[in-house]
């Protein structure tokens, strides 16, 4: 029942911090986004999961409740929590709360839209990470967008209704694609519920029946590129990556925090439990294309960010290549590779959500994001400079910190994978991205923090005030504590990673 | 000798496709009225026949109700029109077009 | 064996000095006495003596590997990440190297930056400390992910540092030039780790499963690895080439250099500490912590002395003609270490790692002395505007007198020592076997003569003749903390080198060759058989076919020392007197090649400039262009479709009634079609 | 030139062929498809009388037929309300000028002011 809980709890404080005042709202969302991070911390403490919730592992927090027959198949509300989900619902209660608090200086009307707009989102999002009913998982997938729309859309930048419309439509049609695709697959398949787990075990199982005239190859093939397009535009994936810079550019720097924190993972996340856990064979069978497409993504996105003027722009397309990361391990079929992928998840919600905030308490210092229009920030803000540039060094996958965790797991996985051909050549090709990551990185950093003070947007610059640097710090912390000790999540995630292996290699 | 059903038929079905014919080609809102009046007046006839038709007297009451109806409906129309003639003065159905794209 | 229960200490001690001054730094920077600078002190000196200590357990015949924390458990055949601690006759003697010069570098600090009342020295403080945690833990690491961790954290700390004065414009752009070429290196070893965890399952340094004693199992059939369709050599060597790219980039070596001249826009003492004796020597020392693996790969071995030899050549070269002091010992240092990868690609283990010991403690000395006289000269580093400071400063000019005859391998001094051992090792081997070796020798010896010439025309226009400037005419004195450092260092420059006189004991054979017979044995501790010198000596003679012939070191020595004399006496000649001038007009054309630095540094820098920034520009206008515009047009179709589709509605209310029949009638006759009308 | 009233038939004759095509279709329905026989009243039904008892669903008309009762008061409303309506649309406001035709957004397009004289009533 906690995980209903948890639900409810975060949905009643959306509600609540609706009808606030808005000069409290900042300070009651924040207190009522504690709740749900206790509520997380506890699941994370009394979590006795074992194996992935998807393949025959013991479920932790289970509860399932019938909800609806629709057509014959069984819909209910069925929840619950494994290795590879709980990190990410740890992980979006952080950033929620810490994004809340970084909000206050940045946001200043209609807080109380804004704050209940954030936690009704977060809520949505507990959901997705929990949800394993089909349906009830694409209800909250669905619902996630709405708030973000009416986030980007109202309290962006100047471009901001552009930017939203095209985030919803973008995703929109993709989660059709994605729709269509599996409610074929489950059609096709001996089962009467949406319920992951069954529609899994069909799925790996006996042999599916054919579909409007597909052969049932022919039909796990085009319905995992079909899903696998659909999350790719969540993830985002190269050639469906172009709404995620002008969202992140419009979207006020709290929103686009959880933007690139949580809600790229929803993709991945996405394509872990459904692509690569339900249709294997498929996917080895495709592996090549995969790969190509994660290394493509991962240097293509790097040579995107060296081009960009505007700081925000460069931690998006950043975003992408660090995504294409993820996919690489994922194909890699080996415990380090998919292990490290969840794991780079998380790791890289923290770290680009450290990167946006800074940038954002610097945007709301300096009034520009633009690199050409400000150099010297070091002498000004000190604090935030250094967290900033402690925040790049983890981007750019220094030791002792959660990036490099992910990463060196990803490529140690990958490099060795039997499933994938010619991994060791797209690992090596993919691993290119971390020298094209530190020239960006530093390049961007050298022009904007070091070097004599120059503002040309002349705004009084001083160091930024307490409430701003904290949830920095905090977040500089997890990342660190990632770094030094992955076991707090990693030994979760192999052991719910472990089922859904293929093939030798480490 | 009774009258073979689809002469009724035709008959109401001229009508009907006159009234419409009407609502087509003229301009004036007031004819509008009257082609509409013709067009409830050919489905009274087809009622009326087939209740006779079916031996059931529903057809005929319904009927009634229909020009009860009809009756509504014009004075209704009536008012419309003359609201349409004081803002556009007159009641050209094609000067009336404020209300498009 | 209880030193080794504290050997974590010494990693741990200077990591506590860098929490205590980023504390400092952040909350009160004013509250630790000297800028934390005594806390820095306290952790370095006491890592001295654990090491000390260590050092001597290690005497005894102590050894040890054992993991200390478990990174990441591994499930299944995945292998488990671990940080473990590998105490040996080399990790020891290189523990004491840089604990010492650490110390020594942070008592010069004192002198060099709070008196001359440097701001942010928490923040200067901080680093030194995390430096020295991160290098100490390279140095103790028992595995290549360990290395490699504590490789990247080393980078880390030479950027902070290079760039502490981030408010000019020149440190930041230095300290992005080191991290990226050095990272570009570091993009290759990361590669080799991640083939060597593929290959091995592990990457242990030592132990019976250790990577090279099953890549030795397995050249001999009897362990089987994963070679990628590769023959087992073969894939062994690009495994060797891959870890040899980072050790390229954080040894300057040829291709990747350009980064160490630029570092001199660091703090003086930060270029003694890590750009000549500890950063630079991680790859040297990398190569020489898992030479088991390397003795096997003949092929690599050579590139090795190639890029060695021809890089001591190159950089002697160019230090020739420069100006600046710190700049003639930043070439001088890429020299040196050409000479230290020449000594490991030609089989000389035990030399390499001598020159590497002799060198780390006269180059500090070195560096040390250019900043005392940096101190003097109010930050003027140019040579021609000093001179004479011999009178004023005599600590310094003394102690600065033995580095010089050390790096240019004059007899008594620790440079002709294990420069003439490195040498002869080439030639031993040169001749015995692998006549490519030869051509690094011949590299290697002419670099000898410009060594000598470079050095004694540095020594003779800052110290000798008239001070050609009023700065250099009373010179603003250094305090003890300056001169200390200077005078152990110098000590130590002058005696190193007796550690072990090859060619001394080959003529009276009494004092025995105390480091040959360090690195030789394995304590009684068959684990650590692998790790020994005479096991590298048969490797390399069995799988490297490298075979030494008989020959006497006494004439290569005296070889070496004429040309080290000629080359001084050819600076003494040209630049002794009162007045001298400059003499670089006579190249001519060379000048100018040489004064850029074969244009290195140029066809880098166009490399990012002109080829790498304008493709990422082509690539964005493509993708905002071509992605974003084939979204944008389907967007704009449906917008068209919906404009021309509005025009439906025209406001008459006899169109709309003209659709609604020609619907009804279409109605009827579909449902009469389908109703079977016609068919 | 006499000025006789001449009808406006003119080019916008074309639309009632639509309603002439309606007419074919229709009458190619009605004469391809076949009805019953008509079983017709019988001769010595009261037929107004039950047409009065279906009315008001009052039971023993000669003839059979469901009861409207409900529809008779429905439709006594609709009659008042459109009653209402037509009064509602018909009157002038107080200071004379008529009920304003709002369009885009309460905007206000037409209806005469007393401001503007030209415009006659």
């Amino acid at each position: 029942m906690i995980i209903e809980t948890l639900l409810a709890v975060t949905g009643l404080a959306a509600l609540v911090t609706f009808l606030v005042p808005d000069e409290y709202a900042g300070r009651a969302a924040a207190v009522f986004s504690v709740l749900p991070l206790l509520g997380s911390l506890l699941l994370w403490a009394r979590f006795n999961g074992a194996g992935n919730a998807l393949v025959d592992g013991d479920v932790a927090f289970e509860s399932a409740a019938p909800w609806m027959t629709l057509g014959g198949y069984k819909v209910q509300w069925f929840v619950g929590l494994d290795g590879v989900s709980l990190p990410l619902v740890v992980l979006t209660t952080v950033l929620t709360t810490l994004a809340i608090i970084s909000a206050w200086s940045a946001i200043d009307e209609r807080q109380s839209q804004f704050y209940a707009l954030i936690l009704f989102m977060e809520t949505t999002l507990l959901g997705v990470f929990t949800a394993l009913d089909f349906l009830l998982w694409f209800v909250f997938w669905e619902a996630v967008l709405v708030p973000m729309y009416f986030l980007i859309g109202v309290w962006g930048g100047p471009r901001r209704k552009y930017a939203a419309i095209k985030f919803f439509v973008y995703t929109n049609i993709a989660s059709l694609a994605m729709f269509i695709a599996f409610v074929a697959l489950v059609l096709a398949a001996p089962v009467e519920t949406f319920s992951l787990p069954a529609v899994a075990a069909a799925l790996r199982g006996e042999q599916i029946a054919g579909f409007l005239g597909l052969t049932p190859d022919l039909l796990r093939t085009v319905a995992f590129v079909a899903m696998f397009v659909g999350f790719g535009v969540k993830v985002p994936i190269v050639p469906f990556h172009t709404w995620l810079p002008d969202a992140h550019v419009e979207a006020p720097s709290p929103v686009s925090v959880l933007l690139a924190g949580v809600l790229l993972k929803m993709g991945t996340y996405a394509l872990l439990r459904y692509n690569f856990t339900m249709l294997p064979e498929t996917a080895a069978a495709l592996a090549v294309p995969i790969a190509a497409v994660a290394v493509v993504s991962v240097l293509y996105g790097a040579m995107l960010a060296l081009a960009q003027e505007d700081l925000k722009r460069i931690v998006a397309y950043s975003s992408v290549s660090s995504m294409g990361y993820v996919i690489l391990g994922l194909i890699a079929y080996t415990l380090y590779g998919v292990g490290g992928a969840t794991f780079q998840m998380v790791a890289h919600g923290l770290i680009s959500g450290l990167m946006f905030m800074s940038v954002g308490v610097i945007y709301h210092a300096t009034h520009t994001r633009m690199v050409g229009d400000m150099s010297g920030m070091a002498d000004r803000m000190p604090v935030t400079t250094g967290i900033l540039v402690a925040g790049a060094f983890g981007y750019m996958g220094l030791p002792l910190m959660a990036g490099f965790a992910g990463e060196f797991f990803v490529f140690v996985g990958s490099f060795g994978s039997t499933t994938l051909p010619f991994a060791p050549i797209f690992t090596a090709v993919a691993m290119f991205g971390i020298v094209v990551v530190a020239g960006y990185l530093l390049l961007a950093m050298q022009k904007t923090l070091f070097g004599p003070f120059r503002l040309d947007t002349d705004y009084e610059v001083h160091g930024a005030p307490l409430r701003d640097t904290a949830p920095l710090a905090v977040l500089l912390l997890c990342i660190v504590a990632l770094g030094v000790a992955p076991d707090l999540f990693f030994g979760m995630i192999k052991d719910a990673v472990g089922p859904i292996l293929q093939g030798g290699g480490l | 000798m009774a009258v073979p059903p689809s002469y009724y038929l035709l008959l109401s079905a001229a009508l009907f496709c006159i009234g419409v014919a009407g609502v087509l080609t003229r301009r004036n809102a007031l004819l509008f009225l009257m082609s509409i009046e013709l067009m409830l007046n050919a489905a009274n006839v087809n009622f009326v026949y087939f209740s006779q038709f079916w031996g059931n007297v529903t057809g005929q009451t319904f009927s009634l109700f229909v020009i009860a109806l009809a009756a509504a409906e014009v004075a209704i129309g009536i008012g419309i029109i003359l609201v349409l003639y004081r803002n556009f003065d007159g009641v050209d159905v094609t000067e009336a077009t404020t209300m498009r794209w | 064996m209880a030193a080794f229960d504290f050997a974590p200490l010494i990693v741990l001690l200077p990591f506590t000095s860098f929490f205590v001054a980023v504390a400092a730094a952040i909350w009160r920077p004013n509250i630790l006495p000297k800028g934390g600078a005594l806390p820095g002190i306290a952790a370095t000196a006491g890592s001295l003596l654990v090491s000390l200590w260590v050092a001597v357990e290690v005497l005894g015949g102590g050894r040890t590997a054992e993991t200390v924390y478990v990174w990441s458990t591994g499930v299944g055949d995945a292998p488990e990440l671990v940080f473990s601690l590998l105490l040996d006759p080399l990790s020891a003697l290189m523990l004491l190297i840089v604990s010492l010069v650490a110390t020594l570098v942070h008592v010069f600090s004192l002198g060099y930056m709070n008196d001359e009342d440097e701001t942010g020295l928490p923040r200067y403080y901080a680093g030194l400390g995390l430096f020295t945690a991160s290098m100490l833990g390279f140095v103790v690491a028992g595995n290549l992910l360990m290395a490699f961790i504590f490789f990247e954290l080393v980078g880390l700390c030479s950027y902070l540092l290079i760039g502490f004065w981030f408010r000019e414009a020149g440190p930041p752009s230095a300290a992005k030039k080191a991290f990226l070429v050095t990272r570009f290196g570091d993009y290759f070893f990361l590669v080799g780790v991640a083939g060597v965890f593929a290959t091995f399952g592990s990457a242990a340094f030592a132990g019976p499963e250790s990577f090279p004693a099953v890549a030795e199992a397995a050249l001999t059939g009897e362990a089987s690895v994963r070679t990628f369709g590769f023959g087992t050599q073969t894939w062994f060597s690009v495994l060797g080439f891959l870890i040899l790219g980072g050790v390229v980039g954080k040894s300057a070596q040829y291709p990747l250099h350009t980064w160490l001249p630029d570092a001199m826009e660091g703090p003086t003492p930060v270029s003694a500490l890590i750009h000549a004796a500890t950063m630079v020597a991680a790859g040297v020392y990398l190569i020489a912590r898992i030479y088991g693996f390397y003795a096997l790969l003949p092929t690599v071995l050579a590139a090795i002395a190639l890029v060695g030899g021809f890089t001591a050549l190159f950089a002697a070269t160019m230090g020739l003609v420069k100006r600046e002091i710190k700049q003639v010992l930043a070439y001088s240092t890429i020299s040196q270490y050409g000479y230290m990868m020449l000594g490991l690609g030609a089989g000389g283990y035990v030399a390499a790692t001598f020159h590497l010991m002799t060198h780390a403690f006269f180059k500090a000395l070195l560096f040390l002395g250019a900043g005392s006289v940096i101190i003097a000269m109010h930050h003027n580093e140019d040579m021609w505007d000093m001179g004479g400071l011999r009178k004023r400063m005599p600590v310094t000019y003394v102690t600065f007198l033995a580095g010089s005859l050390a790096l240019a391998g004059i007899v008594p001094f620790a440079g002709f020592w294990s420069k003439d051992e490195v040498l002869y090792e080439a030639l031993v081997h040169g001749l015995g076997g692998s006549p490519i070796l030869l051509a690094a020798y011949g590299m290697g010896l002419v670099a000898v003569l410009f060594t000598g010439f470079y050095t004694f025309r540095m020594v003779l226009l800052t110290f000798h003749g008239d001070p050609r400037t009023e700065l250099a005419r009373n010179p603003h004195g250094v305090g003890w903390n300056v001169k200390a450092p200077l005078v152990v260092l110098g000590v130590l420059a002058t005696t190193a080198g007796f550690l072990n006189m090859v060619p001394v004991h080959e003529l009276l054979g009494f004092p025995p060759e105390y480091l040959h017979d360090w690195l030789a044995h394995d304590g009684g501790r068959s684990a650590f058989a692998g790790l020994t010198s005479e096991h590298y000596g048969e490797l390399l003679h069995d799988w490297a076919g490298y075979s030494t012939v008989e020959l006497s070191a006494i004439l290569p020595g005296l070889v070496s020392l004429g040309l080290a004399l000629l080359g001084a006496g050819g600076a003494y000649a040209l630049y002794a007197g009162d007045d001298p001038e400059e003499h670089t007009e006579k190249l001519g054309a060379a000048k100018t090649v040489l004064y850029n630095n074969y244009y290195q540094d140029e066809y880098q820098v166009w490399l990012t400039d002109s080829v790498v920034k304008p493709l990422s520009r082509t690539m964005d206008t493509f993708d905002q262009g071509v992605v974003d515009g084939t979204v944008n047009t389907v967007s704009s179709v449906s917008l068209f479709s919906g404009r021309r589709l509005r025009r439906i509605q025209t406001g008459v209310v006899s169109n709309y009634a003209v659709l609604l029949t020609l619907g009804l009638t279409a109605l009827v006759l579909v449902v009469g079609v389908l109703g079977g009308w016609f068919a | 030139m006499t000025s006789r009233p001449r009808s406006k038939i003119g080019s916008h004759l074309l639309p009632g062929l639509a309603a002439v095509a309606l007419f074919a279709v229709i009458t190619a329905a009605v004469l391809t498809s076949s009805f019953g026989s008509t079983q017709g009243f019988p001769a010595d039904a009261n037929i107004v009388a039950s047409v009065g008892r279906a009315m008001f669903g009052i039971p023993g008309a000669d003839v059979t037929g469901e009861s409207f009762l409900v529809a008779f008061i429905l439709i006594a409303l609709a009659l008042d309300a459109a009653l209402d309506g037509s009064l509602l649309l018909a009157k002038r406001e107080e200071d004379g000028s008529t009920v304003t035709l709002l369009a885009d957004g309460g905007r206000r397009l037409f209806g005469r002011d007393d401001a503007d004289e030209e415009g006659e009533d």
